[in-house]
């Protein structure tokens, strides 16, 4: 433990913090590291150098460790697999060190607050954005994530369930992709070979499928602009700049916009928070989003907006602030 | 690590007749797959009518050929006795360097150096896969690393390069000269299927008719002969890394295209399926032995299959493990349609 | 564990054993008997069935039909590997050293404790292997690893384990291929103390003169049977020829005869100055004219074989001159000598001869792809009717140019080596150890085209330590430890070279003349 | 494939001196990569006073135990000869079986079978690895197929069956039993630890003293020679290949007491590290030649990198590139301290 209190009296006195990334191969984490980075300076706190898991919490755990041993007195973590946390979590919580959870919500473990978008609310946003378009009833594809992670499989789960109970009439074809756009674009090639009614395509990560599923829309000559005959409704989600662009050009109807700034605003703000001794109450909150009560800590719920045509050019949409 | 009971084709004492036979059986090798390919066929026209279209086929080709260049870059290195596993990183870090030196430093969200204009994209990614496979190259034949190790190494490391360069980002706003051939259909057949049909053409012409593909397979079979019949086996070596990761460089290219954006992990978890590909072709481990056409099989397999599967609405939980089990099956079946052991 | 037991009958006797791989039948109802204490030579031409037929006698593999007994008794169960090796000990003909342990280890590998929960003791194991290697006068650090032996050094540890099970009864495959004359002498006077102890021995040679010299009965197997059984001294050399090749036309006289020629006259074809290689030979110098077969005759230190593999490019030498046909070679690289007109049969065609797995074409034109067709294209008709004048200027036995070479017996192997080394129509033909495991009637008609290269106006070296090769030679050098010690018109005494080859000649006795060879 | 000039070891038969020079330096192998340890932990040192707290080793200890089993497992069966690549598939779905067997069918998110009782789970657990590796022994050695691709078909069906059974999802309500040894603590340091400590020594001794362990080297080194010296090849190599699967399995149980959950990608991906560590470590893929030792200095090495580069606070888009280069910089050194050629 020798090393343990060196850094708290570092930057002003403020509590140092450990911010670790899922990964840095990605569109949304990028954006989402780079608004960390921002935050972070802008707000004048003391984060320990951020660290990079990817995509392994074996990594995830290591790095925690050595924020452990650094002095962190708060950690930002966004655990991609929400089981193998658990015992991470404990830890931290004999040390009374608060965790802050983004994007994902662990399974067991204490933890501070979980700061995410609804990945249910995403799916039946989806779902009912869809059914309305199609009327209720044709096809639709669904470009799954990969089916061990959690995000994913809310996302469809909510995305069947919704549509078996709202518009039983639309058959959803799933298929999943490991978040790979190529096996993405393979399989809606053959989805579309042996359905060439398809009407409706819900891509769960624009990031990865946006690209690929245009590009194969284009070669096929069905990217039709949105209103015309022969348009394939497609929502998107992740709310990154690339999708406004094409919803703004009429290739794709909408976008869950995900949060990417507030997720880094809010999770350095609940470290700081907790590292200072701060509690906080289930309810609503400043910023429109609610916090709720979970078995294991707290939630901030942020809103995740609906992003259309309509309202694609907002400004507040982080989507349209990202540095450029 | 042969056993003792290892079979032989022939020998003096042997009785002719049979043994020819045998022979023939192993000449044949090279289609071990293509009853495999039949009764995909046959399922999947059991299983929706929409498999036998062209639009169908088209697609499962299209989708084919990024790998497809890949497994015939590793079935050229693999005959000569070597291994690149830094292939499936060299199809994503040579377009993302290329765009890189070509993209000007503006506007868009991924800035490049804009050293040299957009036309030479193409020729840079060729020649930055070129760069690759000469480093590969010089730390296996000069410095006598294990080749094994050393193309892991670079697998991690380019993919780490490229992830470094791009930031993480997906790359959107592409030359148009880039995506141009990944993109485009040539009398109503996407161009990056002519193009890898007449690359696998002019590949297995090479290694059938000209004296630097046989080179291959007798670099491959038996190193140290080879060099005492005066083949520069160091720098045909040399060349085939080069030539591979300039073909895995190319299927870059392709992917870009055909996907419309440079992604962060295009090819990532790629190589597996590259040597699943290739071995259930036909093509050995140990060097000297298989032909481009059995690999070109095996390729086919491996995304007929997907295709197949998607088709007859397989579970999607139940998709790894049937991959797997058909990588198996499909074993299976080439090592006794082959007659041979594997070793 | 060896206590010899009253004997009950022959120390092995195997009966109508048959074995067949897939199509290919090595053995059929094929049988021999080895009494108590008897030497016995099992002879035959390669892929006879010699080895298939140790391999059975060893427990390695199980016949597909036959009996087998052992002092009467019938033959242990396949698996029981401690039963086998009590009854039979066996020199394999190939090798069955593991490169990366140590000489003691693979001494003692298997046994290397008593008990397979007991920990090994090392330093124990170390002192009783150096204790069995000084029986064999072979001077080894027990500690060393395998791989650092030379080939010899190797062969003699391979006889040492052998030997060192205690057995009643020992095979030994070809284990004088790889040693060098004293080292078979060594063998030899191991081998005869051992059988004045009562052991018996199943002995396999290509070389006849070894099994008059330690054998008292000899068996011949051809084409997969028995063929005859007899006491040595009852089967001349001719006799025995015959048994072997089933051809009674052909006596043991060669078809080639090296007198009686006139040496072609003109410019040498070959001409070395001043060569040096460190660690193997210096400051060699040789002159060869058209039409001359030269030797470079030496044990296995003599650097000889380094010295022709520098010829043929594969080292490069730290100083000296190569020319041919008076233009000098760039040392150190084979396509500069294969150029240059160098033809080349490397010592081992396992390792450096052969790529087994394509065919007998393909390896033969290996040398000539660039003469195949235009643009640096093969065709493979050119390649086919190229392969089928080798086969047949060659004689080799094969079902056809496609036929992967690996199928092949021994011998016909080492002729598509030939063929590929001839191919390019060289000046200089560099053989080394050219008969190497090579069956005798094969041996003589390598040597023969040998010869023939010769006749045609080019010259040829021999480098060599079998007396039989040498003997093909006009003249013959002999090296020792690096330096050529002695130089022989044709027509020397095994004796002579023989003892030049150990160094027991000085280094003016040269151009000796004597003629009475055999 | 040697260089032109090199005179071949066996020829050089008289010169005993410089021989027994080049097999001390040989035999030292092995320690090839205690020197970039020690660097490694001057440059920990150097960058951060948290390094060396026992806290931070120890830590970087029990994250190393997993991949360390792995690495054990992977050392013996390439010592023997052989390659597993399933593996890292096998640390997942043993203990996803096992427990899928245990739990009963009520109330949680995942339901099992409840077949067993729960203090089975680990015993169930072993059980399955060792049956993966009698299968893949069955395919690999009585079919003859290429040991590379059936374990790669293996990685990818095991991962698929995982998935399948465990519906994607991580397991988090597990029997105490089954977590209690990857989680517990004995006289200050992790349980994980002296386990995989002890593990390492019995089989470092067994390698080294036990008449099987050196059959192992027989094996990879010749296997005709060790079946001719009277050694069961093909039931050692099984054996082998079953004790592999087996310590996978047994890292599984480690895994998910430290974790804390049984997650989908539970060793996904670690197979290349796995490889990696193994070789800079010293074991050749050739088989026959390494140690244990060696093998664990190589996960130690690239544990230890990945805690410095935290520690140094490397740019998180640089990670990935260091940890390439530092895969290939490793092998370099471990290739001129042991002064011999790779293959
Ligand atoms: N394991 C095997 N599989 C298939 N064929 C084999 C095998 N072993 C031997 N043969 C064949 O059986 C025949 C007899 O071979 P064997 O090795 O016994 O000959 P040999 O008499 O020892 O020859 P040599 O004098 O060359 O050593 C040969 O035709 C050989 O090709
Ligand atoms: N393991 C084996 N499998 C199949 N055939 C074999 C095997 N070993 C030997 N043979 C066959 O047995 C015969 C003798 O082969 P071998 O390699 O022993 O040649 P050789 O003439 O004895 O040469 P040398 O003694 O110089 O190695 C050949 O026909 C060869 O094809
Ligand atoms: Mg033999
Ligand atoms: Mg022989």
């Amino acid at each position: 433990n020798r090393g343990s209190d060196s850094n708290t009296s570092a930057s002003g006195g403020k509590p140092a913090i450990g911010v670790d990334l899922p990964r840095a191969d990605s569109d949304f984490w990028n954006s989402y590291a780079q608004y960390i980075k921002q935050d972070g300076s802008s707000q004048g706190l003391n984060t320990l150098p951020v660290s990079n898991s990817q995509n392994d919490v074996t990594k995830l755990v290591a790095n925690v460790q050595v924020f452990q041993n650094t002095g962190a007195k708060a950690v930002v973590m966004a655990p991609q697999d929400t089981g193998a946390i658990a015992s991470t979590l404990d830890q931290l919580s004999v040390k009374k060190i608060p965790v802050v959870s983004v994007d994902t919500r662990p399974d067991k473990g204490q933890v501070y607050m979980v700061v995410r978008a609804d990945n249910k609310a995403y799916g039946a946003k989806a779902c009912e954005f869809l059914g309305k378009q199609l009327g209720g009833k044709g096809k639709v594809a669904e470009l799954q994530g990969a089916l061990s992670s959690i995000n994913g499989r809310d996302r469809s789960e909510a995305f069947a369930a919704c549509m078996k109970e709202k518009f039983p009439d639309i058959q959803v074809i799933e298929l999943a992709t490991d978040w790979k756009g190529d096996v993405a674009s393979a399989k809606l090639q053959s989805t579309l070979a042996a359905n060439p009614d398809l009407g409706g395509i819900y891509m769960q990560a624009g990031g990865v499928f946006l690209q690929p599923t245009l590009a194969l829309l284009q070669q096929k000559g069905l990217l039709k602009p949105a209103g015309q005959p022969g348009h394939i409704a497609i929502i998107s989600n992740d709310g990154i700049p690339q999708e406004f662009d094409a919803i703004r050009k009429g290739d794709i109807d909408a976008t869950v916009s995900q949060p990417a700034d507030l997720y880094a605003k809010y999770a350095l703000f609940y470290a700081q928070a907790g590292a200072e001794g701060k509690t906080f109450q289930p309810g609503p909150t400043d910023h429109g989003s609610t916090i709720i009560q979970l078995p294991n800590g707290l939630e901030d719920q942020l809103p995740a907006p609906l992003v259309t045509k309509d309202n694609v050019d907002d400004k507040s949409l982080w989507g349209n602030n990202v540095s450029k | 690590m042969t056993p003792t009971t290892e079979v032989r084709a022939n020998s003096a004492a042997a009785v002719p007749a049979p043994a020819r036979r045998r022979i023939d059986l192993a000449r044949y090798r090279d289609l071990s797959l293509v009853p495999v390919l039949l009764v995909l066929g046959v399922i999947g026209f059991a299983v929706s009518p929409a498999f036998l279209t062209s639009d169908n086929l088209l697609g499962v080709g299209q989708q084919a050929t990024e790998l497809s260049l890949l497994v015939l870059a590793e079935a050229l290195i693999l005959i000569a006795g070597r291994m690149d596993l830094s292939l499936e990183s060299t199809i994503g870090v040579a377009p993302v360097i290329a765009v890189w030196l070509v993209l000007p430093d503006h506007g868009a969200r991924f800035n490049g150096l804009g050293l040299f204009p957009s036309w030479t994209a193409i020729p840079l990614c060729l020649a930055v896969g070129a760069l690759i496979g000469a480093i590969n190259g010089f730390l296996i034949l000069k410095l006598r690393l294990n080749g094994f190790i050393v193309t892991l190494g670079a697998l991690t490391l380019l993919r780490g390069l490229q992830v470094a360069i791009s930031q993480g980002q997906s790359i959107v706003n592409l030359p148009g000269s880039f995506t141009y051939l990944g993109s485009t259909s040539w009398l109503g057949v996407p161009a990056a299927i002519w193009i890898c049909a007449l690359l696998f053409l002019a590949g297995g012409s090479a290694l059938a008719w000209l004296r630097h593909g046989r080179a291959l397979y007798a670099i491959g079979g038996n190193a140290e002969a080879a060099r005492a019949a005066g083949i520069r086996v160091d720098r045909v070596t040399w060349a085939v890394l080069i030539l591979g990761s300039l073909l895995a460089a190319f299927a870059g290219v392709l992917y870009t295209g055909h996907y419309g954006s440079i992604s962060a992990d295009q090819g990532n978890g790629w190589i597996f399926q590259v040597f699943a590909a290739t071995v259930i072709g036909g093509v050995s481990l140990n060097g000297g032995r298989g032909t481009l056409f059995g690999a070109l099989t095996g390729v086919l397999t491996l995304q007929l299959v997907v295709n197949v599967m998607t088709l007859a609405g397989v579970p999607p939980l139940w998709n790894q493990f049937l991959n797997g089990a058909i990588i198996i099956v499909a074993l299976i079946i080439s090592r006794f349609a082959s007659g041979e052991q594997q070793e | 564990m060896a206590d010899p037991s009253p004997v009950r009958g022959p120390v092995v006797e195997a009966d109508g054993i048959s074995k067949r791989f897939g199509a290919t039948v090595a053995l059929s109802d094929a049988r021999i008997s080895v009494a108590p204490g008897e030497s016995h030579a099992l002879v035959g031409r390669n892929g006879a069935g010699k080895s298939t037929l140790v391999s059975i006698l060893t427990g390695l593999q199980n016949p597909d039909t036959g009996t087998l007994r052992f002092n009467g008794q019938p033959a242990p169960a396949p698996g029981d590997t401690d039963a086998w090796r009590s009854r039979v000990a066996c020199v394999y003909q190939r090798s069955t050293i593991i490169p990366a342990l140590t000489v003691a280890e693979n001494l003692f590998l298997d046994r290397q404790s008593t008990g397979s929960l007991r920990p090994i003791s090392w330093k124990q194991l170390r002192s009783r292997a150096g204790e069995l290697l000084a029986e064999y006068g072979v001077d080894v650090d027990p500690g060393a690893r395998a791989e650092h032996l030379s080939v010899e050094q190797r062969q003699f540890v391979e006889i040492a384990r052998a030997l060192s099970f205690g057995a009643r009864f020992i095979i030994l495959d070809e284990p004088t291929a790889k040693l060098d004359a004293r080292g078979i002498e060594k063998l030899f006077d191991k081998l005869r103390s051992l059988q004045q102890q009562g052991v018996a021995f199943l002995f396999i040679s290509h070389h006849l003169q070894e099994v008059y010299d330690l054998c008292t009965t000899v068996t011949v197997y051809r084409d997969a049977r028995h063929i005859v059984t007899a006491p040595v001294a009852e089967l001349d050399q001719q006799a025995l020829v015959e048994a072997m090749t089933g051809d009674r036309a052909r006596g043991s006289e060669p078809a080639w005869s090296v007198t009686g020629r006139t040496l072609h006259d003109g410019a040498p074809l070959l001409e070395v100055s001043g060569l040096s290689l460190d660690g193997a030979y210096q400051d060699f110098s040789l002159t060869a004219r058209p039409g001359e077969v030269v030797g470079l005759a030496g044990a296995a230190a003599s650097g000889n074989v380094q010295l022709g593999e520098t010829l043929a490019g594969l080292h490069r030498p730290r100083a000296g001159t190569v020319t041919v046909a008076g233009r000098p070679v760039r040392t150190g690289r084979v396509p500069a000598a294969l150029a240059a007109g160098i033809g080349f049969v490397p010592e081992d065609r396992h390792i450096q001869g052969l790529v087994p797995q394509r065919s007998v074409a393909e390896n033969a034109t290996l040398t000539v792809t660039d003469q195949l067709g235009p643009f640096g294209t093969v065709m493979p008709s050119r390649t086919r009717a190229f392969a089928e004048r080798m086969i047949s200027g060659l004689d080799i036995k094969t079902p056809g140019p496609s036929t992967p070479v690996s199928a092949l017996s021994g011998g016909n192997q080492q002729k598509v080596v030939i063929a590929r080394a001839l191919a390019t129509e060289p000046h200089v033909l560099v053989a080394i150890r050219p008969t190497n495991g090579v069956d005798i009637k094969s041996k003589e008609s390598l040597l023969g085209t040998v010869r023939e290269v010769a006749d045609a106006g080019k010259s040829a070296l021999i480098v060599s330590d079998e007396l039989d090769d040498l003997r093909v030679c006009d003249r013959v050098l002999a090296m020792f430890h690096g330096r050529v010690v002695a130089e022989f018109e044709h027509g020397w005494s095994d004796e002579q070279l023989v003892a030049a080859m150990e160094g027991m000649a000085g280094p003016t006795d040269t151009k000796e003349d004597n003629d009475s060879h055999h």
